[in-house]
């Protein structure tokens, strides 16, 4: 295992492009050896970019690449040490399991007995001991990935793994499965996992650490908990969470702010420079209540969905969307007019779509 | 889907009867002439019982040629499917002027094999071509190319390796080119070399394309014939003749209508059953069934 | 203008794609139908559509038998889960290509082109090829030409299953307001997600191995579920299954007893039965049922947690985002008054009370 | 060390199989451009500083005494291979659609069947076919005629139309087909409307196979055609009969392969798309 530097990394696939249209903007961030990462964020966002250059498929433009220290930034795939589980399995079809997984020491030119041992340990590990013997094409697509994983688990002294969507082609009732194995041997073997991925829903459930992109660059990096709970900014908020995060435009004059002539009270403290200041809270901390009260607001409800445990209500509040998710058996408000709870300790100041901490 | 079963009658059967047609009265004619003693003095539709078939299967010389074939197209196409991979290994990737390496290796498989056998004819002359004329350049003694039969064995062979390993290439290279790029990022990042990569990623999932490469290559190469015809006659005496070319002196030359007719249909028999088992091993060797 | 099937099925190999499948398709209203994957949902659209013949049963539209009329003539549009579009047109003459079969006025197709392509989102991408767009915007096309004719029926099968995560929710918001005006319209959308068959549907039916198990509107599929196994898919996360017993109006299960809680479920005659609990009507607390945590899975807003309580498994539903550890040992708290009962043939024999009152109420 | 190597190695080899494939076209050229005395002066290469080039050769196959013409044959051959590759794409592409699309069953005969008699039509060895057709052309009145040639010659394109396209249309999703018939296409429109346009790729291999194996017949022209009807490689090969005159049978050989040399290069660009694919599974 080993520590990831990406140190002022960023790149573009034609030369001579300005750097705001790079496809990945020049960046810091550091892997630390043995945790689990989630690379996430909508198509062409450049976390795909960002894997290829850790595996040495793409050189960047510019910045450095050190593995544990060491510079590897021109080193070809294959001296990287690192292993990949890409997004169709890819095993050898001509080869049983068991060699599959012995490829990479064979490679390596390991002794017979040591390649024997850990081919059994891994394979043991990955619930594929009895079907060592069978050739690997036959497997199906989850039993594939799992050999694509083994593979990088074999070798005692790679420096990460990286996985590319690894869930895309699995059936849906499989990828619970195969989402659970692949966090148990992470659990188990502790490699520094770097995971690729659209869906909030794996990133979080996998990684313990997140990291957001966005248009080339990396926009927040935190714990599933840090995301969900303060977002950095309205579009780490949007992405993360569904539905997503609630932000509403609010009125400030000397330091007070109001939503639709009614105070909020909070003590924010916000530069005099920005130009719109909006008030994010999660759908699942916004409640319908009955009694007026501190930090509530009356509104409109436009709209009811059901989503079985949860009913999301749609909420026009001084004139702008609101949304309320609310246990099912809270039921739905009675009549149009509601009144709408924000409570002080989960909503944020947005200060130009950035997240502004108070101290 | 109801209503269509109209319809797909009307796409298919054009086509089929077309062919149907055309290959029918050519199929029953040759059966029934080869029941026939026809021949170039006694042009009749008589019957004679299977008096071809005894004769053709004592007459040693189709059997010679049988054999001939047989090593022959096995022998070039197996060359034609070496050198046509090596090829399209060479000029896949990154080399310098693929796009004209790729045009140039496909362009004998254009041209006319009767127009390109003549000329290899002048080439293999033995005191005016320049075959020899390479040779003694590389300190080699003289071979009499077309006159001897070793020597034209190995003629015919290279006028069918030049013809055809485009073929192989042509099919190869696009197999090559449609492969996904992830088994070999894999490759790479389990450590395996070059060879290794070759023998455990390339090699296998090219073995579909191989297969069919090799079947089609085989399938005409069991017609040889015409090159045959404008490079040496059969010659020196019958040690380049093919069944096709056999078939072409006994019907055509000498209108021996019925004996070539049974032998005509003895041939087609043979490799089509050499050839369905072959194909059928092949595939079997390469366990090509039930996998994408 | 009903269509309706009866008794339709189909057997492959041995294996029941449609079994006796019985259903009414009304205008003007939208019927999800949800299943898990092989669950014989694609099978009944394409033989709605007339892609797929069956073994037996009817379909009729209007007295007029379906299953005789061949695809071209049955006004049905279709909208597939892989994005399909013709790849030789561009986005314009795909929208189009509908309507110049049905041979209407040059001014009219632009017409209608244009104002469907617009409810899509796509009015400024007329000129592309589909393969210039992403996935999204595929789909919107396809969405475009099924609207644009206009049909008498709309089948949408698992429309949002190939889109990212985000996409997917935005076009589900949009897929609301796109189908409220579909004036006569029958439309069927099949989905694995039950959150999506509530939300959209106006009538939900859900198909298992073949069979039609229940219809009802969402509200009644989701609290009425009339099997087990319509619980586990109704439910997402399936809703947690257990056996256990009834003495004296007391539940005994998994490893707890209610008292007076489960007050719902005093009258029922003691026995054995199989009890359901939602994955949000089981709480992590300090004290309580005892289980190992054997799985922790986050979506974006919420966290379940898997946890083995002696034999059964429970999946456990959390708002927000919780840190737990892979092994550690909780405390469950069931909730005894939102207890469904089952019989042992997992049919439904009481429901908690709850929900009885909000169905009333709403 | 070894990567030093390696293209060395790589770029020689390349080189060498370059010459072999165009040794024997450089040969024809040269010849081309010679006369008797150049020729009996044993084998030379170079123009001006090996021989006194001359234009007998390519006077000779354009009418010149002594030669042949050229121009009439290359019209037959333009003509049945057009004619012959244009039915056979047609009737194939339309039956390759139905065995893709459509489930066949005659008794124990099902589509793979189909297929494989259209496809093992190749094994039959023209020899085989070329005396019955002779009786069958001479019965109809179409011996050493063009609807003669193009009705063999068909025989031999047809299989080569059905393989290629149908593996092509096996690609094609069947979602089109049936959006197609949902969007009020009956099952002709689907075909010419939906997939036809979407298999110019397929169509272009399929026809450029069957203008390779068109052009290049031999045999049967050879026997089934005389003096009406001469086919390029018919009059290029009457010409090695007797005593060679190498430079009109190299101006005519290079003549004759010219045409299929350019598609070549108009091939490789599919090629580079990875277009052919699909015809090789």
């Amino acid at each position: 295992m080993a520590q990831l530097d990406i140190v002022d990394v960023g790149h573009a696939y034609a030369p001579g492009v300005a750097e705001e249209r790079w496809a990945l903007k020049p960046l810091k961030l550091t892997f630390e050896s043995g945790k689990t990462y989630a690379l996430v964020g909508p198509s062409g966002c450049g976390k795909t970019t960002l894997l290829n250059i850790l595996s040495g498929l793409v050189r960047p433009s510019r910045g450095q690449v050190l593995f544990d220290g060491v510079d590897v930034t021109a080193l070809p795939t294959k001296a990287r040490n690192i292993a990949q589980v890409f997004q169709f399995p890819v095993i050898y079809k001509s080869m049983t399991v068991y060699d599959n997984l012995a490829f990479p020491l064979q490679c390596r030119r390991w002794e017979r007995a040591r390649i024997d041992a850990k081919v059994h340990q891994v394979a043991e590990a990955l619930d594929l001991h009895d079907r060592l013997g069978q050739p690997a094409r036959g497997l199906t697509a989850d039993d594939k990935q799992l050999i694509s994983l083994g593979r990088g688990l074999v070798r005692d002294d790679v420096a990460a793994i990286l996985m590319d969507e690894p869930l895309t082609v699995i059936d849906p009732q499989l990828k619970q499965m195969l989402r659970r194995k692949i966090c148990e041997i992470t659990e188990q073997f502790r490699p520094t996992v770097i995971y690729v991925t659209h869906d909030q829903y794996e990133a979080m459930s996998f990684a313990q650490e997140v990291l957001v992109m966005k248009d080339g660059r990396a926009v927040q990096q935190g714990t599933p908990e840090q995301l969900f709970e303060a977002p950095s900014s309205t579009y780490v908020g949007y992405f993360i969470g569904s539905p997503a995060m609630n932000f509403l435009t609010v009125d400030r004059n000397d330091g007070h702010f109001a939503l639709g002539g009614r105070t909020l009270s909070v003590a924010w403290d916000i530069p005099h420079t920005t130009t719109e200041v909006q008030v994010g809270v999660r759908p699942e901390y916004v409640k319908a209540v009955t009694e007026p009260g501190p930090n509530t607001f009356p509104g409109t409800l436009r709209g009811v969905s059901d989503h079985g445990a949860q009913r999301v209500l749609e909420v026009e509040v001084a004139g702008q969307l609101l949304r309320a998710k609310t246990p099912r058996e809270e039921g739905v408000p009675a009549g149009e007019e509601v009144l709408i709870h924000l409570p002080r300790a989960k909503v944020l100041p947005y200060a130009d779509g950035q997240l502004v901490l108070q101290s | 889907m109801d209503g269509l079963r109209r319809h797909k009658s009307m796409f298919l059967l054009p086509g089929l009867l077309t062919l149907f047609l055309i290959i029918i009265f050519p199929l029953l004619f040759t059966i029934r002439v080869s029941f026939s003693g026809w021949n170039v003095s006694n042009p009749y539709m008589d019957f004679i019982a299977g008096a071809n078939y005894t004769a053709v299967l004592h007459d040693s010389r189709f059997w010679a040629s049988i054999t001939r074939l047989i090593l022959l197209a096995g022998g070039t196409v197996l060359i034609q499917y070496v050198i046509g991979f090596g090829m399209a290994l060479l000029v896949w990737r990154d080399v310098r002027g693929r796009r004209f390496w790729r045009v140039l290796f496909l362009v004998p498989m254009m041209t006319t094999p009767v127009v390109m056998a003549a000329i290899w004819q002048t080439i293999f002359h033995e005191s005016l071509g320049p075959a020899n004329d390479l040779l003694e350049l590389l300190g080699l003694t003289r071979i009499p190319w077309l006159t001897e039969s070793g020597p034209a064995l190995v003629a015919l062979m290279t006028v069918e390796v030049w013809q055809w390993t485009p073929f192989m290439f042509l099919l190869l290279l696009a197999g090559l080119l449609s492969l996904p790029k992830e088994p070999f990022m894999a490759a790479a990042i389990d450590g395996a070399g070059t060879w290794r990569t070759f023998w455990k990623v390339t090699f296998p999932l090219m073995a579909p394309v191989s297969v069919a490469a090799v079947v089609i290559r085989l399938i005409e190469a069991s017609k040889l014939s015409d090159s045959v015809y404008v490079l040496t006659s059969g010659g020196p005496g019958s040690s380049t003749e093919t069944p096709g070319y056999y078939l072409y002196i006994q019907g055509l030359r000498d209108q021996q209508t019925g004996y070539s007719g049974a032998m005509s249909l003895l041939y087609l028999v043979l490799m089509s059953v050499t050839l369905t088992v072959v194909a059928a091993l092949l595939t079997r060797a390469f366990k090509l069934k039930g996998d994408s | 203008m009903n269509l309706n099937a009866t008794d339709l099925s189909l057997t492959v190999d041995g294996v029941d794609h449609l079994k006796n499948v019985t259903a009414t398709f009304q205008p003007g209203r939208l019927h999800t139908v949800i299943g898990r994957t092989m669950a014989g949902k694609t099978t009944l659209l394409r033989v709605l559509a007339g892609l797929q013949k069956v073994d037996s049963g009817s379909l009729t539209r209007a007295e007029a038998d379906f299953l005789k009329t061949p695809v071209w003539r049955r006004d049905t549009a279709m909208v597939y889960q892989q994005f399909i579009n013709y790849p030789h047109l561009n986005v314009f003459h795909n929208v189009a290509f509908p309507l110049k079969r049905a041979g209407l006025p040059r001014d009219e197709i632009q017409r209608r082109v244009r104002q469907s392509l617009a409810r899509v989102g796509l009015a400024d991408f007329e000129k592309r090829k589909p393969s210039q767009l992403s996935g999204g915007q595929q789909q919107r096309v396809a969405m475009a030409r099924a609207l644009a004719r206009g049909a008498g029926v709309l089948l949408l099968d698992e429309p949002l299953a190939n889109l990212d995560y985000k996409l997917r929710e935005q076009l589900r918001d949009e897929f609301k307001t796109l189908f409220s005006d579909q004036g006569d319209t029958i439309v069927i959308y099949t989905t694995t997600e039950p959150a999506e068959a509530m939300m959209l549907g106006d009538v939900v039916l859900v198909m298992h191995e073949g069979q039609i198990l229940q219809t009802g509107t969402p509200q009644e599929v989701y609290e009425r579920p009339a099997t087990t196994t319509v619980a586990s898919i109704i439910n997402d996360p399936p809703m947690n299954i257990f056996p256990g017993r009834i003495e004296g109006g007391q539940v005994t299960a998994a490893g707890f007893q209610t008292t007076h809680d489960s007050a719902h479920l005093a009258d029922l005659p003691d026995g054995t039965y199989r009890f359901g609990l939602r994955a949000t009507d089981v709480g992590l607390a300090s004290s309580g049922v005892e289980g190992e945590v054997t799985f922790v899975e986050i979506s974006g807003s919420e966290t379940f947690v898997h946890v083995v309580v002696g034999e059964s498994p429970f999946v456990v539903q959390v708002e927000g985002i919780h840190d737990v550890t892979l092994g550690d040992l909780v405390k469950l708290r069931l909730r005894p008054d939102r207890l469904f009962a089952f019989d042992e043939s997992g049919a439904l024999v009481r429901t908690p009370s709850y929900d009885l009152a909000s169905v009333e109420g709403r | 060390m070894r990567s030093r190597l390696y293209p060395m190695f790589k770029y020689t080899v390349i080189a060498l199989w370059a010459c072999f494939v165009a040794g024997p076209f450089f040969w024809a050229m040269t010849t081309s451009f010679k006369n008797a005395n150049a020729v009996q002066g044993g084998p030379t290469y170079l123009p001006w500083a090996q021989y006194e080039p001359t234009l007998t050769g390519w006077r000779n196959i354009f009418g010149g005494a002594g030669g042949v013409d050229v121009i009439d044959p290359f019209l037959n051959s333009a003509i049945v291979t057009l004619a012959a590759s244009a039915i056979s794409l047609a009737l194939g592409s339309l039956a390759a659609y139905a065995l893709s699309r459509y489930r066949f069953r005659l008794g124990f005969i099902k589509n793979g069947d189909i297929v494989f008699f259209f496809v093992s039509q190749r094994i039959m060895p023209p020899v085989v076919l070329v005396i019955p057709f002779f009786y069958l052309l001479q019965w109809g009145g179409l011996l050493d005629t063009i609807p003669g040639l193009v009705i063999v010659t068909i025989a031999l394109l047809l299989p080569i139309a059905v393989w290629v396209m149908v593996d092509f249309f096996n690609g094609i999703p069947r979602e089109i087909d049936e959006m197609a018939m949902l969007d009020g296409c009956g099952p002709f429109q689907t075909f010419v409307r939906a997939i036809l346009p979407n298999s110019l790729p397929g169509l272009t291999v399929a026809a450029m196979f069957c203008a390779v194996f068109g052009w290049n017949d031999f045999f049967f022209a050879f026997r089934l055609t005389f003096t009406e009807v001469q086919t390029l490689p018919q009059a290029v090969v009457a010409l090695n009969s007797s005593i060679p005159p190498w430079w009109t049978l190299s101006a005519a050989a290079l003549f004759g392969v010219t045409p299929l040399i350019l598609l070549a290069i108009w091939v490789e660009r599919y090629l580079s798309k990875g277009n052919l694919s699909g015809a090789v599974r």
